[in-house]
Formats: structure tokens, sequence, C-alpha cells
């Protein structure tokens, strides 16, 4: 059996999944099947592609970071603040700020993680009190609101290049380098080493610890990036952005067929699990769901849609047994 | 032969850990050319040493030398730079990932000024390699997808794809069987020719003779002595390593051999085996021997409640019985002593007296409620009966050497009182004495009545233990022998299917 | 054969190093936790108040009900992020039953029945299908939520029997509540639970090495269910004593406090991984949370501000002894 | 010895809040023996405003006013306030009459649903159409007072035979999900010409989804909101015009009432409100406070700066 061929198939299933989804959607209402629908719904999971992507890293170093939404919301805050006072700054500097402030954000878990050895599901339970808790500090409570912003601010990730939002293509950027990253670099591949046995990657001269801080800082950076696109995208900055949005991130990593023990995950994988999400965000409202159904449909599709997966996933047992005869012979 | 300059030396080199001197000022010299074998007991520092000359301990206090200059090793890294390579005891590799890049993790092949990783190459290069030691593996398949032997065929790989002086095996053929145990001889062999020093530890005295130059004897974390194997006897080594001689390796007594306990019939797999019938009598022996994975676990393991998809009919004491779980054997009196000793056997992290009790938490404490009391005693006896060397029965099964982990773990089945027991490789990775200790054990278990199925992929243990043998190919019982009517040449012909005869 | 080694008898028991460290873990809290009560007494005149005491009790009784025995679960490396709507489902049907004029017993009756489903359901997807608890919890947690605005819609449950607001709101003797006293009557049944019982043994031994806790006989699935089905159980229960706290039902009931009582688990000493953590821990940490919250209410600091501050003060429990430990032994080797 | 006043909100950290505390503070101010403290949840649920009255009564001010998250929840814990001699009022967003003595409401819930509905007719008079549909974008679909305003848009609506209501959603108060309702609701009826929603979250993501769909002028937002909050988009013509009533006097009020009700000058068919004049109570202690006030591009830069 080639390397990439039970992947394949896993990912693949969802590939049809996804499909199969926005088909139904599709004969509901016919109107979501139109290019102009079906590429606002990938824009409209662009940022939960990032995150999952960032979040990926961290589950497969047998690591998880609950901090990424509060993160969102610290730096979304910082940059908009900054917005609303120096409105002359250009975009691209608090872009770069905004993945700084997220880098510097997620370095405080990876440190916290690698070099006192506390569980990352401590330290990002914590950070996730204290990063939201920052948010209103800093804000005092307030909202930095639509015509607080400069326009070129709100402007940015709306810009169309090429039939596609600037927020699309970021989502996309990111993809690709996540793909080459963790394809055709020791930088990626470490990644997956340090998870899938850390015995074994510390007896291969990878600091198990320092990848971990790696991953943190990295999801991290794509936080403070989201951040920023965030309060761009919807105008708004308060203290609850993205509130509670951890889980949604964690769940399309787990419906992409990351591991939560590590070592296991594809970056195709991810980003289909993040789209199935965004599928089922975005046709949910489409086809007229009661907004009473909408919780517990997605709660049963995310469910099914897990145990499918690990049906798929599970492997076959190796086959021993060639010559099904009986030779035996009684002595 | 060039032996006035080691390729790597070893002074005064000594290594703590809480509570325990792993090492203590030991010596060592490693010549290009020859093959140093490191004997010495379960828990004489020997895997210890290992790591620390592979950067993945740091020595408390000692030196280094790498051609007679002193170095410091301190990361595994720096240990390859260094031209050493090493074989783990336990095989740490990575299950998920390919095979090509289980070999080349940590020290890819890269391309051009931004270190893009070479995937071509490096299947290339580790389908040689696979192939100069006659492992026919595709480089691309995941890991967990071979079977442990040829898992450690890849670590192998993985060791001489670096461009070594130094290749140490720590006990590599404790899962080997019998034809990759000979292919590793002839790899140690072309290492020896290319004048690489190599370090062989293994617990088989007859591996040391066929292979090593020279041997060196650690005991008790302190150095004994070293020398020529040219002039040295298996009962001197012996002696050098345990303070003391050892009679009888395979006390095998004669037992009556009583009633059939259990009778298997006609128990089926889908895809792990077939047909396997037998019955084993009280105070008798049952070997089952055949190359690793030959699907004797599997067998075992399906007996042991442990196989959904297994069918067929088991009879114990003359009712007839079909086990869904472990828990369901254990009630009728069938124990399994499993391969693995870590993963399956034992719970590193509780105390012995808890890892015994652990089996019968029902029968032993009345109403649920824990009586810490009963479970002491049950440990003593059994921890006494077979000799278990710890501080106290509360001490973490985790800090004891391997040896005692096993000796535990068997104590700890023999604790239910069952009357079958299956011991799945009872001594691999055990120490001389210890296993004596194992097999002496066996005997007076027969003794006693019990009956006992023995998975052995080491043809001495077999042929000196077992009553009967029984011996697997593929899945399928192939032969049939009497202790009597059995040698090594007829079972390992059956064992490859009649092809090595 | 081998009487020419005479051993030493090898005795019961040291003072193991483990044991040591587990008996500062709850010392150390117990400090923090007076080192607590005095700055809350010394802070605000209204701190040393019997009644006022008892009443912060209940901001957190239902949570700790709750960590009891997610304790368990964590210990056994599972863990149940459920079980708040677990709370709310078993609240509406209660609700339900309510309506249709039944008693209270049959009320509490299927609340704890409610929760049990719940927990056996959570127990039977992660055991039958062998996935990760936390993504089976993480769509439970909308699933069972979702079947309360299915059923309630944006309605409300406000009629409950007589003597129905005795659970939450009623005093079992003086200032202490039946909330208080219960929680404190079952902390001492899951304290003898998990450490002086066989079923509290085979937690730790599965939670340790669940391979070699299944091939020891131990019925691992089945274990794991039961503990599913506690941990539900008792979420049914804590909805009980919230609905009757509050007097009514709504589909948003005890939103968000999943995380809570994993952090209080976690700060009880409750190893994430499995394995470690005991009873006495997750009582000392629910109590300190506790003081803390309450004693920052008095002074009137923000909730928000709260919350950072219990985030802080869990990574800093958490590692204190981590950082002394790595002090003490200066390289930890894998 | 100062009267102390607990003004408990849904949640800390909402711009409405905030200029209710601005009103307090100058009641506070003008009342001179008023101490006001201004608290409230980190979130909006009905737990967290227990556990914050608990402790308010634990130390034992002399009134609490509160903008429930749950009107039936809280009640228990006010009573044992009640019980422990404070006295408890709900403005803004009311608690069942078993748990406080006044209730003061923003303005009249019938008045709030009629406003709702004449704002859409403004927009499509501002689009010089004589025929259209608006949609309703609420907050949580267990909103209570969002559900009475949408019952009574729905009375109003007959007296607006220009509209036709299309459709109601849910945003539930969060910014995405709410921005993916919106673009639905304009994916759907692409005939749309008001989106209504009287929720600040709402409005101003509804607003965002109409200016990032290119349909300014297409689809007009209404409802409520505050002047700081959606001043850009009134500029940028997403809203014509919306409504809210002022939250400092809100805030204002509420003191009044409080410690009015503390000094026992409250009687039961009316109380001062300060310089908002006198409430007048139902049987139920039911208050109305003033009119909606209507906001566009004329005022809303004035209003911007103060709520
Ligand atoms: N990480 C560790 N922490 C504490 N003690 C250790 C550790 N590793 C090894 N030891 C102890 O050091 C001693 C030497 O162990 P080592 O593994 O080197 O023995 P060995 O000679 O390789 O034995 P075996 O033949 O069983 O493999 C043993 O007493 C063991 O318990
Ligand atoms: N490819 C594989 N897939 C699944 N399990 C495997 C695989 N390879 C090995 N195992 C498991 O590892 C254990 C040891 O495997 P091994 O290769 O020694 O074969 P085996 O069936 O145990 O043969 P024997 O006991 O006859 O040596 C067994 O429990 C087996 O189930
Ligand atoms: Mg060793
Ligand atoms: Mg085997």
């Amino acid at each position: 059996m080639k390397p990439l061929s039970l992947i394949r198939r896993r990912e693949s299933f969802l590939g049809v999944v996804i499909l199969v989804l926005i088909l139904a959607v599709g004969l509901i209402t016919p109107e979501f099947l139109s290019a102009g629908s079906l590429l606002g719904a990938f824009n409209d999971t662009s940022i939960l592609i990032i995150l999952a992507l960032g979040q990926m890293l961290v589950i497969v170093t047998r690591c998880i970071d609950l901090s990424v939404a509060a993160n969102v919301a610290l730096t979304g805050m910082v940059v908009a603040m900054l917005n609303a006072s120096y409105p002359f700054i250009a975009v691209p500097w608090l872009l770069l700020l905004a993945m700084t402030l997220g880098a510097l954000l997620g370095m405080i878990n990876g440190l916290l993680v690698w070099r006192l050895g506390v569980p990352a599901i401590v330290v990002t339970l914590g950070t996730m009190s204290i990063y939201r808790g920052a948010v209103f500090l800093l804000s005092h409570g307030a909202w930095v609101n639509a015509h607080q912003m400069s326009a070129g601010f709100i402007e940015f990730p709306r810009t169309t290049i090429a039939w596609l939002p600037v927020m699309s293509w970021i989502a996309l950027t990111v993809v690709l380098v996540f793909f080459l990253l963790t394809r055709y670099w020791r930088f990626g591949r470490d990644f997956f080493s340090a998870g899938g046995n850390p015995t074994a990657a510390f007896y291969t001269g990878i600091d198990v610890g320092w990848v971990q801080f790696r991953a943190f800082v990295i999801s991290g950076l794509l936080a403070g990036l989201c951040g920023y696109l965030w309060v761009s995208r919807y105008a708004v900055a308060y203290v609850d952005v993205a509130n509670g949005f951890e889980l949604q991130v964690v769940a399309a990593c787990v419906i992409g067929g990351v591991s939560i023990m590590g070592g296991i995950g594809t970056v195709v994988g991810c980003v289909l699990g993040a789209l199935f999400l965004g599928v089922i965000n975005n046709a949910l409202p489409v086809i007229g769901v009661s907004p009473f159904w909408q919780m517990a449909i997605s709660g049963a599709v995310i469910i099914v849609a897990v145990i499918a997966n690990s049906r798929a996933e599970r492997r076959k047992g190796r086959v021993i047994l060639r010559t099904p005869t009986l030779n035996m012979a009684r002595g | 032969m060039q032996r006035d300059q080691a390729v790597l030396s070893l002074r005064n080199l000594t290594k703590t850990f809480p509570g325990v001197k792993a090492l203590d000022g030991v010596k060592l010299d490693l010549y290009p050319g020859e093959v140093t074998a490191l004997v010495g007991e379960n828990g004489a520092g020997k895997s210890t040493l290992v790591k620390t000359i592979t950067g993945i301990y740091q020595p408390d206090g000692g030196d280094i030398y790498v051609c007679g200059q002193p170095v410091v090793i301190q990361t595994p890294e720096q240990a390859r730079q260094l031209g050493i390579t090493v074989i783990h005891q336990e095989t740490v590799l990575f299950d998920e990932l390919s095979v090509a890049e289980n070999i080349f993790a940590g020290n890819y092949l890269t391309k051009g000024l931004l270190k893009r990783l070479d995937w071509p190459q490096m299947y290339q290069r580790s389908g040689e390699i696979l192939a100069q030691i006659d492992a026919p593996i595709d480089p691309q398949t995941p890991l967990k997808e071979l079977s442990i032997a040829q898992k450690h065929m890849v670590a192998i790989a993985r060791a001489l794809s670096v461009d070594a002086r130094v290749v140490i095996l720590d006990e590599p053929t404790a899962a080997l069987s019998y034809h990759e145990i000979e292919e590793l001889y002839r790899i140690i062999e072309r290492l020896k020719q290319s004048s690489k020093a190599v370090m062989f530890i293994t617990h088989k005295f007859d591996e040391i003779f066929a292979v090593a130059d020279r041997y060196v004897v650690y005991r008790d974390g302190s150095f004994v002595g070293e020398g020529l194997i040219s002039n040295v006897r298996e009962e001197e080594l012996v002696e050098m390593m345990v303070a003391r001689s050892i009679k009888d390796t395979y006390p095998k007594q004669t037992v009556d051999i009583g009633a059939p306990v259990m009778e298997v019939e006609n128990f089926c797999h889908p895809s792990e085996f077939t047909n396997i019938s037998f019955d084993v009598h009280a105070g008798e022996i049952l070997g089952f021997y055949g190359l690793v994975g030959s699907g004797r676990t599997e067998v075992m393991q399906a007996l042991y409640g442990l196989s959904k998809a297994a069918t067929g009919r088991i009879m114990i004491d003359g009712s007839q019985t079909r086990f869904h779980s472990p828990a369901e054997a254990i009630a009728a009196g069938l124990v399994y002593v499993p391969e693995e000793r870590q993963q399956q056997g034992v719970v590193l992290n509780l105390p012995i007296f808890q890892n015994i009790s652990l089996p019968q938490l029902s029968r032993l404490n009345r109403w649920g409620f824990l009586n810490e009391q009963s479970e002491y005693e049950l440990a003593r006896e059994y921890g006494e009966r077979l000799n278990v060397k710890a501080a106290s029965w509360s001490q973490e099964v985790g800090n004891l050497s391997g040896g005692n982990q096993q000796k535990v773990v068997i104590g700890k089945w023999l604790a239910t009182q069952p009357k079958v027991i299956i011991l799945d490789e009872p001594t691999k990775g055990i120490d001389i004495a210890s296993k004596a200790a194992v097999h002496r054990f066996m005997s007076e278990l027969v003794a006693e009545g019990l009956a006992v199925i023995m998975v052995s992929s080491e043809l001495p243990e077999i042929l000196g233990m077992a009553d009967r043998i029984i011996v697997m190919h593929e899945g399928v019982m192939v032969k049939h022998f009497h202790r009597s009517e059995a040698n090594a040449q007829k079972i390992v012909s059956a064992a490859t299917g009649g092809k090595a005869a | 054969m081998d009487q020419v080694m005479k051993h030493h008898p090898v005795p019961d028991s040291l003072s193991t190093p483990v044991r040591r460290y587990l008996f500062r873990w709850e010392i150390f809290l117990l400090l923090v936790i007076a080192m607590v009560f005095i700055l809350n007494s010394l802070a605000s005149p209204y701190f040393l108040d019997p009644w006022n005491l008892s009443d912060a009790t209940f901001n957190f009784t239902e949570k700790a009900l709750i960590a009891l025995p997610m304790a368990m679960l964590i210990i056994c490396r599972e863990i149940d992020l459920s079980v708040a709507s677990t709370m709310a489902l078993a609240s509406v049907c209660m609700g339900l039953a309510a309506q249709a004029g039944f008693g209270t017993e049959t009320l509490v009756g299927i609340a704890l029945l409610v929760g049990l489903l719940c927990g056996l359901f959570n127990g039977l997807v992660v055991t039958g299908f062998g996935i990760p608890s936390i993504v089976v919890t993480i769509g439970t947690m909308s699933l069972y939520r979702g079947i309360t605005y299915v059923i309630l819609g944006d309605s409300a449950f406000t009629e409950y029997p007589d003597g129905f607001e005795y659970f939450g709101q009623g005093y079992v003797v003086w200032v202490f509540s039946f909330e208080f006293i219960l929680f404190l009557g079952l902390a001492l049944v899951f304290y003898v639970l998990l450490h002086h019982t066989n079923f509290g043994r085979r937690t730790y031994a599965i939670g340790h090495n669940p391979v070699a806790a299944l091939y020891s006989g131990i019925q691992v699935n089945r274990h794991k269910v039961i503990l599913f089905m506690l941990v539900g159980m008792l979420s049914g229960l804590a909805s009980i004593l919230l609905t009757s706290r509050l007097g009514s039902t709504r589909p948003s009931i005890a939103i968000g406090w999943e995380l809570s009582i994993v952090t209080m688990v976690v700060l009880g000493g409750v190893s994430i991984a499995g394995g470690a953590g005991s009873m006495t821990g997750v009582v000392l940490a629910v109590l300190l949370m506790g003081l803390v919250t309450f004693g920052l209410g008095l002074l009137n600091v923000p909730g928000i501000v709260m919350t950072i501050i219990i985030g802080a003060m869990l990574i800093s429990v958490i590692s204190v002894p981590v950082v002394l430990n790595k002090l003490k032994q200066r390289r930890k080797v894998r | 010895e100062n009267v102390r006043i607990a003004l408990v909100v849904k949640a800390l950290g909402i711009g409405f809040f905030e200029a209710a505390n601005k009103g307090a503070q100058e009641a506070a101010k003008e009342l001179g023996d008023v101490e006001v403290i201004y608290t409230g949840p980190t979130s909006t649920t009905a737990e967290g405003q227990i556990e914050v009255i608990s402790s308010l009564i634990a130390q034992k001010v002399d009134a609490i006013a509160v903008s429930a998250n749950d009107q039936d929840a809280l009640v228990p814990i006010l009573q044992r306030a009640q019980k422990r001699g404070i006295k408890v009022i709900s403005w803004d967003s009311g608690v069942a009459p078993a748990g406080r003595s006044i209730h003061l409401n923003p303005s009249s819930n019938e008045l709030i649903g009629r406003m709702n509905v004449k704002l859409a007719a403004d927009a499509l008079k501002a689009k010089g159409e004589s025929k259209g549909e608006w949609a309703i974008l609420s907050a949580s679909p267990t909103a209570t007072n969002q559900n009475i305003w949408i019952e009574e848009m729905k009375k109003a609506a007959p007296e607006f035979p220009q509209l036709t209501l299309v459709d109601t959603v849910y945003g539930d108060d969060l910014a995405d999900k709410s921005y993916r309702e919106a673009v639905a609701l304009i994916r759907n009826h692409p005939d749309l010409d008001v989106i209504v929603a009287p929720t600040t979250v709402g409005i101003l993501a509804a607003a965002q989804a109409v200016s990032d769909q290119n349909l300014i002028g297409k689809v007009y937002v209404t409802g409520l909101g505050l002047p700081s909050e959606l001043a850009g988009h009134v500029e940028s013509g997403a809203i014509h015009s919306f409504a809210i009533w002022n939250p400092i006097d809100l805030g204002y009020s509420a003191t009044y009432i409080a410690y009015n009700l503390v000094k026992g000058k409250a009687t039961k068919s009316e109380v001062g409100m300060g310089r908002m004049g006198t409430a007048k109570l139902d049987k139920d202690g039911n208050a109305a406070m003033s009119d909606p006030f209507v906001y566009d591009v004329t005022n809303v830069k004035e209003f911007a700066s103060i709520f």
C-alpha cells in the first residue's frame, strides 16, 4: 500500500461528503450553487481555515491551543484601537503588528508548555481567560466601530483581485505555504515526528519542547492575522469577538482527520474539515432550517462525521494467512 | 588489525538516576573492524551507557574520547555527527511516517539552497539500503503497516544510512527470528569488513560467540572485566556477569502428565489463523514455535478473548466456553502473560503490589473496598517466590529493571491461581540469571499440576523446556512434535515452511 | 538452587517520592486557601459573615458536584465537555414533566435518568467507535443543547411543584444549605470510591495504561461507560439543584460551565494525561476557586478581571510545583 | 451614610450599558448621598448575574437595579435580597414581578414595535418605492424582549400595507453569525428592501453585510442601535435611519427610582425620576421612561460622541 493511499481515502471521503452536502443544499435552494454564493461561503470560511491550520500543527505535536479565539479578540482589538487612534498607520504595518503580537501571545503559551512542562490544555485554558480579560482591560469594555476605522483598514480584506477577495487569497496562500512546509521542509516534518513519537523524536535529535513551542508561535501568529481579518471583516471590535470559536477550530481539525493523540494530520484534510463546517454554517441559514434546530443539527452532523471518519480510517489488520489449507501432521 | 587506536573510549563514566547509580566509573574501548559484546544482567547499565554515548543522557562525570580526542556529546545530533549510530533496544520509530522518512528523520536529504527535502532521492536511497540488508520493504509504506520484525529491519537500515564509525546494537535480536538474525550476522560481518567499530549488546550467549571479537562485562553499573572472546568460556562470562555460577538454564523436571485441562478445536480467524486445534494437559509445557509474525501471538490473544473475529471452541476442564474478554478468561482459569511487557503486561506507574493484585481485585477485596493488607500479602507471597528484587512492594514497577518487571508480570498471573497459563515470549530481553529463574519457575508450576503454553522464538528454550512442540507457519499449525522426536533442524524446517531444511 | 544469594526481606512500603509529592500538592493548595482566606478577610468587612460565606457556596456547588466524577473520568484519560448541555437537557425534561403535572420525586428521577442516558450515549460512542472523548463530547455538547432549543424554543418553564425549591434554596441546619451538605457528602463518597475501592483502583490503572488494564482482565470499555454515566448522572443532579435554585428552565441554562468544571479539576492536581490526581485536591481546588471569586466579588472586581485572575492562578498553581521540582531535579530525562 | 445602589447590567463591555452607567453617575452626583456600584457578569447569563447579586447581598447594598438576562431565573435570588431588606428594581430588561418592586421599561413595547416597522417604511420611502419586502434579524431566538418586540412589530404591520414581512432570522448576537444570516437573507430574498434588526450587534453586522454585498441603496438596514456604533453606516448610506432611547437617561432614571424606593418616597402608583419627571406605575409596577428617538444623517454625528 502506498503511503498516501490511506490518507487519500480518508480525505476523498470527506471531500465527497462536502460535495454531496453542497448538492443537497443546492436541491433545496438552487441559488446556493451559484459561483458567487460558493465563493462567498469560501471567503466566509477563510478565517476558520487559517486558524484550523495553525491548530493542526499544535494538535499534531500532542498539544491543544484553546486560546486562539481569545488571541483573535486581543490582537483584533489592539489593531482596531491603533487604527482608530492613528489612522495614518498603513494596513501592512498593522497586519505585521497583528501577526507579531499574535505570535507573541502564542509564544507565551509555547514557553509555558516548553520550559515549564505544564500541559497545553491547562496553559491555554488559563491564557484563554487572561487574553480575553486583557481585551476588556485594554478597551474598558468599549467597542471600536466602523466609523472609527480608516477606509483602508476596512477595505483591505474585501478588495477583489482576480474574482476573489484578498481575504480568500490570504487563506489560499496560508494553505499553500502549509502544504509546502509540511511536505518539503524539515521544519514542517518535525511537527509530525515530534508528535508521532516524542521519544523517537528525541532520539533522532529533535527537541520536542522546542517543536511544540514553534507550533504555538505559528498558531498564535495566524490567530493574530485572523484578529485583524475578523475585526476588519465585521468592522467592529469588542470583548466577545470570536467567543467560543476555539471549539469550532478544534472541531474543524478533528473532522479533517487530525488526531488528538498527535502525529497525524494533513493540510488537505484540515482544510476540508474547515470547509465542511463552513458549508454547514452557510447552508443552514440558506435552506431556512428553524433556528431552534440549527444547533442540534450541527451537533449531530459533527458526531456523524467523526464516526464516519473513524470508520474510514480504521486500518485493516495485517493478513498472515496465505495458505488456508490444513496440513497438520499429528505426531 | 589496528588494535592500538580505539575509535571510541570511555573512561570513568558515571551516571546516576534518583536512587540508582546506573553507571559507576565504567570504561569501554571500541576498536575499528572489531565487534565488542557488552554483557551484563538486566539493569547492569548497558542501555544507559548507550544513551549516554549518544547524547540522550548527560553523564554526571567521566570522559568520552573519539579517536583519542576528548568530546562532549550533548545531543543525539552531535553523536551522529561524530559518526556514532545506534539501534536502540526499544524500536524508536515513527508509526505514522513512511519507511523512507523513518530512515532519514532528523537527517533528511535535501537539495537546493532552500534545503528542500529531496523525496525521490530519499526513496531511492532507502530502497537501496533495505535491499542491501535483504529486507524487501517498499520505502513508501507507512511504518505502522509493517510487522515488528520488519520494523527492526527499518531501524537497522536507519542506523546504516549514516556513514558511521561506530555502530551500536542494543539487543537487536530480541524481536528477530531465525532468518533475520542470520541476516544481521551478515550485516555485522560487512560492517567489520569496512572497519567500523561495532558494539553488540545481547543476552544470548550463542550470539556472542558467533559474532563478537571482544567482550566487556558490567555488573550493577560497574566495570567487571574485558578481553578477547577467544580466551573465554561461556561459564566464565556468566560468572563475571552475575558473580556466581548458573548451573542449568533449562531445568526441565520430569513431571507426570495428567488429564487434558484445555482443549481447543477448530479455532479460526478470517485473516490471521485457521484451524487451530490442540489440547494441553495438566503438568505439561506445550511449546509454540514459529518465526516472528507466524501468528502465534494472534492465536493466544484470540484464546484470551481479545479478538472479536475469532471462532471456534475452547473446553476448559471439560466445560465448553468462548471468551469475549480477558476478564472471562481469567475467571475460567486461563491467563496470558503478554509479549509486550511494558505496554500490555504491567502498569508502570503503579506500585508492585497493586500490579499483582490488579486481576483479582474483586476476589481480594470484599464488597469492593480496598484492603491493602491482603494486597501486600499477595505481593509478598508471589514476589518472594519469584525473587523480585525491589526496594519495597510499593515501589513503582517502572523503576525496576526489565527482568524484575517480567517477574512481576508472571507473579501477577500466578497469583490468580490459574489452570492454564500462556507465556508469550516469557524470557524476551531478560538476562541469563532471570531466565533461569523463569524456567525453574515454569518447572515448578507444571509440577504443581498447572498446564503451561509457552510461545517462544528461541530454539534452545523451546527444545529445553517443552514437552510437546507445535510449529506454526503463516497462521497454520504445520507440525506437532513430541519432546523426544524434536530437534533444531526439524523445527526450523517446519517453521520456514520447509524451505530452510 | 538460588539460595546462594539470601535476600533481605522486602518491606511493604517506603515513603515514596510520589507519595510525598501528592502530600505536598494538597498542603500547597491548603496554604494557598489559607492565604486567600486571610487576604479576603482583610480586604472586605463582609467576608467573615457565616451567612455570606454560605451564600457564596451556592455559586460553585453545582459545578463542584460535577467536578467530582469528572476528576475520575479525567484520571481515566477521558473528558466530558457536554456536561453543561446535559444539565440543560435534564432541566428541560424536568420542566416538561413538571408541566405534565408530575411530582417532585418523579422530576428528580427524570433528571438523573436523562443525565445517565446522556452519559451513556457519550460513553457508547467513545468506546464503541474508539473516538477520543474530547471530540465526541464537543459534538454532543451542541447536540444536547440543540435538543433543548428544539423542545423549548424561546419559552421557559417556570412552574415547578411545591417543595421543589428546597433542593437549590433550602437549608439543612443553620447556614448549611442542602446543596452544600449534599456536596460534602458526595465528596466523601467519591473520595472513598476513588481511593478506597476496586473501582477507583481500576480507574487509576486504566488511566496509566489502558492496554495493560485490559489484559489484566479489567473491562476497560465498560468501566469508561460507567464513568461517563456517573458524570452524566451527577450532571443531572446538578441540574436539579440549579433548576431549583433558578426556579425556572431555559435552554441557555448553565451555558459555558464545562470549562469551569474542567478548570476546577485541573487546578485540583488531576493530570490531564490521566492516571494521577486525588479527590482531596479537587475539593480543595473547588473551595479555592469559590473563595477567590467570592472575595473578588465583594470588592466588585469585574467578572472578566476575575477570569484573568483565575486563569493566572490556574497556570501558576500548576506550574509552581513543576518549577520547584525542576529546580530540585536539575535535569529531567525522558 | 451614603445610599449604595448597585446597577447590575446584562454583561460588562456593552456600549449601551456603559452609557447607562454614565447616567447613573450623573444621578448620583445630583443626589449627593449616593454611591453607584456598576457591575455585571462576563457574559450574558443568568447564573453570572446571580453570582454578582449574591455578592451585592453580602455587601448589604441598599438597592439593586438590574437589567436581567432571564426574567424568571433571577427571581429567587432577588427575593432573597428583598428579604434581607434590599430594594430591587429592574430596568431595560425586566424581572418577573415577584422578584422586584418596580420595572422601568425604556419605552412601551408597543411603541418600540411600531417604531421599528415605521423605520422600515421610512427606509422604503427613502428608496422611493411604494411597495417592498422587509425581514427581521433578531438576537438569539430565546431573547425575551426581542421576541416581545417582534410580536409587537407583527401587530403593527397591518398599519403599513406597503410592507411585506418575508422572514425572521436569528444571529445570536454574534457578529459572524448575524453577518451570515444577513447575507443569507439577501440571497434568499432577492427583492428584499429593508432588514430590521432590533439589536445592536445584529444591526451592525447587517449594515456591514449590505455594504459588502454592494447593495447600499438597494437594501436598507434599520432597527435599534447606538449612534456611536452606527454613525459610519449612516454615513455610508447602508442605514437610512434607526432608533434608540437614551441609555444615559435610562441609567439616570433607574438610579433615581432606586433611590426614592430606599428613601420611601415611592407610592404604589408613581415614583420620581429627577429631571426625567415622574413615572406612572401600573398594577404590576411597570413604568415606561420615554419614547425612542430617531437618528439619521442629520443628527447621528452629534450623538455619536455621547453614547
Ligand atoms: N530514566 C531512568 N530513570 C531512573 N532510573 C533508570 C532510568 N533508566 C534506567 N534506570 C535504571 O538504571 C539501571 C540501568 O538500566 P539500563 O536500562 O541501563 O539496564 P540494561 O543493562 O540496559 O538492562 P536490560 O538488559 O534489562 O536492558 C536500572 O537499575 C534502571 O532501573
Ligand atoms: N501490521 C500489523 N498490524 C497490526 N498489528 C500488528 C502488525 N504487526 C504486528 N502486529 C501486532 O504486534 C504483535 C507482535 O507481532 P509479531 O510481528 O511478533 O507477530 P505475531 O503474530 O506476534 O507472531 P509470533 O507471535 O508468531 O511471533 C502482535 O500482537 C500483532 O498483533
Ligand atoms: Mg537495556
Ligand atoms: Mg509474538
